[in-house]
This record gives C-alpha cells, structure tokens and sequence, in this order.
C-alpha cells in the first residue's frame, strides 16, 4: 500500500535522528563511567569492516574444494578445519559445515533472531536480518529461492537449518563445472557469500 | 516469550530484497550500537542469552518496524538500565547522574582482537550432562511450551514430530540460562522436520527444516 | 494468512488498560471509516470474509502499531483499489479522475436501519452440507493448514485436540468465501481445547478455550 | 521502556492527521461517485451512538433474571430470545448466551479480528479491539481477568470463547444476593458491559 510505505518512510526519517541522538549520549555516559574504552570501539568496527567478511569463508570452500581430505575433516569437524586456516572464535565457536550437491540443496536462516557465523562470512546483510527471510525461509523456502533468482528442479530436496542454538551453519557450495586445474586462490574468487548461506550458486562467471 | 521475534512461518512481510551494494553499516549510529553492545557484552554483566531476550522484549509492533541494530540498541538499554549501569534518566539528561558501578572486566583496545579470536563457547564437557536422550534416527516431538520468558523452540516446532538428525554434544540451556544465569547444560541435536509435518498441504514440495533443539524441548514421538 | 492478526497466545503486548470514560469513537475520522466502511459493505461488491483479508493484509509491523479503525480504513482502501473503485491515484490527487462504475446497489439513509436489523446471517439450510462429521463429545484435531490466504483456524489450535462441545449448524466456509466468493457451507463447530492442550506446562489452572470450527478445519483425534 | 512510548506518542500524532486527511478525501469520492449516501453516514453513526448499546444486553439479562422461561429460551435459542426483545441483525444474527455460574466463568474475545454482538453490546471497546486482550485472553485469562480486578478461585473454571465464526457470544452474569424482588428495570441497571463480555462481575452497589 503506498499509504504504509508513505507512512514507513516518513517514520524512519525521524526516527534516525532520535536514534542518533541516543547513541551518541549513551555511549558518552559508557566512556564517562570508565565501562567502554572508546579505542576498543574503533578496533571492533575495523575488524569486521575490514579483516573479517566472507573473503574467510570462500579461502574454506576454495581449499575444500582443490583438497580431498580438507574437505572430509571440515565436514566432520568443521570448527577445528576452519580453525586451521585462523577463523575462530565469537559466534563461530562450533561450526557445521553442509556440502550441497546435485541432490540436496541447504540453506542457513536464524528465524528467531539472526545468528551468523561470523568467522567465515563477516556480518550477515540486512536481508538476512529482516522479517521476509526470517519469515518465510522455513516455510517458503523454493519462493525465496527464486527472489535470490535460484530455481532447483523438484527433485532436489531442500534443507533449510534454523539456527536456533549456538552451532554455526556454512554451506560449501557446488564446485562449478569448467574450474578444473583453477588455483585455491582463482576458486575463492568466484566464491560468492550468498552460495554459503545457501541463497545462492557459484558461477564460473562470478 | 511468544514475541514478534519468533518470525518462522508467518506471511505478509513483503518481498526480501536483497541489496548486493550494501554497506556493512548503514550510519555512523550502528556502528555505535554494534560496538558498544560487543564492548559492554565483554564485561560480563549478562549473559548472550540475557542479550537476547532483552531485545525480544521490545514492542511487537515495534521490533517489526525497526532495524537489526535498533534491536540491539533496545537491548543494550533494557540491559543497562536493569543492572543500574546507566538510567533512563541519565540517557534523558545526557549525564552521569547515579554512582558509577565498578566493573570487574573492561575491554581495552589490545584486548579486542584476542577476545574476538578467543569467543566463548557454549559447549560444555560431556560428562556434565549424562548420556544423551536420544540418537540419531530417533523420533521425537518438540513440546509444547509457552514461557513468557526466554526460550528457543520456535512456535512452528512446538508439537511437531521429527527425527533426530546428529548429536551436537552438550550446551548450555537458553530457557535458564537467561532467566537466572544457570547453565542446566545438556544434550542438543539437530533435528530434521519434513515440511508437511510443519505446514500441512501448504507446504512447498521436497523441503524440510532441521532445528538444533536441547533435550528439555522433547520427548520420544 | 499467518499474519500479525493472528494473536492469541502472543507476549509482550503490555497491559490491557480498560478506559471506564471512553468514548465510543475518539475522533471524526474514526466515525467515518466505521460508517463509510458500512456503507460500502452494503453495496455488495465484497463479502466479509474478504473484508477480513484485506484487513489482515496490513504489512505486520504496521498492524500492530496501528489501531482498529486504521485497520478498517486499510482494509477499505485496498478493497477499492482492488475493484477499481477507488485509485491511490484518485486518493493522493483527492480527485474522481478514472471512470465511475455503475453499483447495482446503494445503502441510502432510508435504508440503514431495516439493513442493519436484517443483518446478513452466514447461517445456511442444514440440506446443504449433509450430516456433519462429528457429534458432542467426539475428539478432533484441528488441522495444521498454513495458507497465505484467508483462514480463521488460529494458529495456537492447530494440530491440538479437542472436543466437539456443540454443533452450530451450517454455516459459509470463510477460506473459499474469502478466496473465490464460493460459500461452500458447512457444519460449525464449538470445540473445547484444554488450556494444557494449548500452552503446556505454562497453562493456568481450570482454564480452556472454546473456538468455532469447520468440517474443513477439523480431523478426528 | 521510555524510549518506545515517546517513539509511539510522537508517531501518533502525526499519524492522525494523515489518516483524517485520507479519510476526508475518500469520503468526497465516495459520494461524489455516487457509491455512498453522505446521510446514510450519519444515520449509520447516529444508531450506534444513541440508540444500539450495551443498555440492549442489559435488559435481556434482567429478563432471564426475572422470568425463568425467558432464561430457558435464551440459553437454548439466543437468537430467537434476544430477537423477541427487538435485538436483531448485523453481527448478531447468530447468538450464543453462556451462563456464569460459582463453578464456570465463561469470557468471550475474538483473538483474529474483534468480532463483538453489536444488536446487544454496540460496538466494542478499544481494549477488546487491542493486541493485549486479543493476544493473553486465551492462553492467561486469570491474569486478564486481573486487571479488571476480578479474582477467581481455582475451583471457578474458565472458559474462554474465541468468536472464529459468525456466531456472536454473550455472558448471561451471575445475579447478585440482595436484589430480590429488584424488577427488571432495576435490574438492568446495574447490568455493566464488560459483565456480558465476562471481564466483569454484576455488583449490587453499581
């Protein structure tokens, strides 16, 4: 309706200055009472805005990938294979890793907050935290395929995992056809981070 | 609780959209509610499951017509104000007014990274927990809870049957967890829910759901 | 629809407050979305189980911060629209611009209390839906159906157990009624649900819920 | 919390001056379309303002009170009883009257819209109408019941009825000790609303 869409806009055009302006006072009375170093804040937004995003995942998948038994420990211990590439600790303490193929096609989803493991894949988009997903991701899971334009015939069975406990689902995606004898390094390129929420595909293009 | 957070199944929420520009943050303010809500979780004063159900408690209506960090922010304030680190009414006065609580652990810059690397699992030894209830291929059906407080069995579980999956070891509890700060650890299991059994003849062909579920959420089918 | 609608059993949404000096509409503009509303009900160019669905269709979030006669008007706009009666275009230029389609019937002054004291039962000849599939005392289960489409089975019933306490008679079947215009009708229902069938352990004492149901919402338990 | 009422507030008052913008100029195109009688508006408002409220209810129950028959037919056929009392129509063409007794308590709520007998209650509060009662009546009726200060022991069942149908719910209330002889008139005085909604109780000094 355009009446709500008028209406949500007008909101949120207020409603972020408010925001702001609340932010901007509490975290003058954290640093005022000595409980946040305001360095320390720097340091955590740089880390995720800089150094930890998806990049890390896609090195996962790509060494999955081009090493036979990389690929069988990271499915069977996955926090300890990623782990041996440097990715640990906050929200991807303990790791599962899900191989998709012809067959069966997981997807990863968070209805009840928006858990994400950030070691592998950074900060989830908004997309991931927003109703739609959340919503319809259990129980539409093919219609929400198709809004991220991927189509599975019927005959693949699709899992989706909710991740309603502390475990941290990663997909590794389908290797593409015509990437024999590409490099870890040429593979991690084309590695998207949709394909390891399991939103999307890896294309030899990408 | 049976909050607007609880979101699986529900219809009208309108398209997802995704935005393959999108910046990490949006504003210079989430970066602010992202930071200090990390930098303040360091310090020990609750718990991740506390955290949660603190954003949980915002407004329905609300929680639906607000953002990821709007949530957080929520969150970081019910917290505060509940642990007397910081009032409402010193937010209103822009001012340090009540007596500042010493906190036995601050995060300093230095401390980030390691911390970051560190996390802090929720994964207890075994042995604190007996042996598990169920094994993989066993039925078992989620019960039917409805606590107003914190808990982590969605609503579109909660009477449904399904069939443990794998073993993921012994976790802390959520339910108690965020209500007293008892970790009661115990059992979890991913377990797989065909679509039919969810959403009956409105399910989409050949889907099904796996949910990580502790051993207090079921009983045998 | 599984939609904000959709209440019974929800946390969070504060106290009730029952006003004692309330006044029966708190503004003029909420006299003329109840009685606009009315007015063009009785034109016959929808029924009120569509009626229902345009109002359940609110965007959750909305709903929920909204009040009941802004759902109406919402529900009313979008009916309009979707019988191009009324444009957005025509609202936002405060301007008749499309055509004006002919309605077959007007509700005018004189009229409004024989129509109101009429009313319009939903109630229909019992030879039009043979014998109903069950009788008092006979346990049901309410059928887990998800459509995104109108329905008035709520969620908290679905796949829990009853007992048919009444039979209502035969009456419009709302899914179809809303979808297609196809009354279907059928035997309704009084079913009684224990308060543990529906919430569990967190129940209160000697409480149950009694919720009208249809043959099509119903299974025998 | 402060922060979402002041949000609330603030939205609201912007909110009401769209809504009574939009609602003025449907209303100018409804009638200047001809779909819409403008009289016909105010004969609409005019019956549920003055004439049909809960003073109908009312007096039905002081009938059942007074005359056993009555009673006998009303709680067998409501809709035939309550018709013969003058009560008929829109959202009341099919009426169901449950009888509160020390041993069952029964409360009506419709938890998907707010469906309410207009012939015999008028239209229905903003609290019955709100998320809160929609939401808690089903799964915490003592402790709504609660905050309309009714206290029920234990032994009281509680039967709460969700109008999911057409058919239309009304409580026939206990009658309180100390008015015999009262004649219906008097008794339905003291006959409030929210005691045929079954969030009340009949009290002899109202």
């Amino acid at each position: 309706m355009p009446h709500d869409r008028h209406h949500h806009d007008h909101d949120h055009g207020s409603e972020l200055t408010e925001t702001e302006l609340r932010v901007r006072t509490l975290e003058s009375l954290l640093v005022e009472k000595g409980y946040v170093d305001p360095a320390a804040l720097d340091v955590l937004v740089e880390t995720y805005e800089k150094n930890v995003g998806p990049r890390n995942g896609a090195r996962v998948v790509a060494k999955a990938w081009t090493d036979p038994d990389y690929k069988a420990w990271l499915l069977k211990d996955a926090s300890a294979a990623i782990a041996s590439l440097g990715y640990t600790g906050r929200q991807g303490e303990d790791m599962i890793v899900l191989e998709n193929t012809d067959n069966v096609h997981n997807m990863v989803v968070c209805t009840l907050c928006s858990c994400y493991p950030w070691p592998v894949l950074g900060l989830p988009p908004t997309w991931y935290k927003a109703a739609p997903y959340r919503a319809r991701s259990v129980s539409q899971p093919r219609s929400v395929l198709a809004e991220f334009d991927v189509t599975l015939p019927e005959s693949t069975e699709i899992r989706v995992w909710d991740s309603t406990a502390e475990t941290r689902y990663m997909i590794l995606p389908m290797r593409p056809d015509g990437t024999d004898g590409w490099s870890a390094e040429q593979l991690a390129d084309i590695v998207t981070r949709d394909s390891m929420i399991g939103t999307g595909l890896v294309e030899k293009s990408a | 609780m049976n909050g607007a957070h609880d979101l699986g199944g529900g219809h009208g929420h309108g398209p997802i959209a995704p935005d393959p520009n999108e910046p990490l943050f949006h504003a210079g303010w989430e970066r602010k509610a992202f930071s200090l809500t990390l930098a303040m979780g360091f310090t020990g004063q609750w718990n991740i499951d506390q955290a949660r159900f603190a954003r949980e408690s915002m407004a329905p209506g609300r929680y639906l017509e607000t953002t990821y960090y709007e949530h957080w922010l929520h969150g970081l304030e019910v917290l505060l104000a509940e642990r007397a680190l910081v009032s409402e009414a010193e937010i209103q006065a822009a001012e340090s007014i009540g007596e500042t609580k010493p906190l036995p652990r601050i995060l300093n810059a230095a401390d980030v990274l390691p911390a970051l690397q560190k996390g802090g699992s929720a994964k207890r030894d075994e042995s604190t927990a007996g042996q598990p209830k169920f094994q993989p291929g066993a039925h078992v059906t989620a019960r039917n809870i409805n606590p107003p407080t914190h808990t982590r069995v969605p609503r579109y579980v909660r009477g449904r049957t399904g069939v443990i999956d794998r073993v993921h070891g012994v976790f802390v509890f959520p339910d108690t967890h965020s209500k007293t700060g008892d970790e009661r650890p115990q059992w979890l299991y991913a377990v797989r829910f065909e679509g039919t059994e969810l959403w009956g003849p409105d399910a989409e062909v050949g889907a099904c759901v796996y949910v990580d579920l502790w051993d207090d959420y079921l009983d045998p089918a």
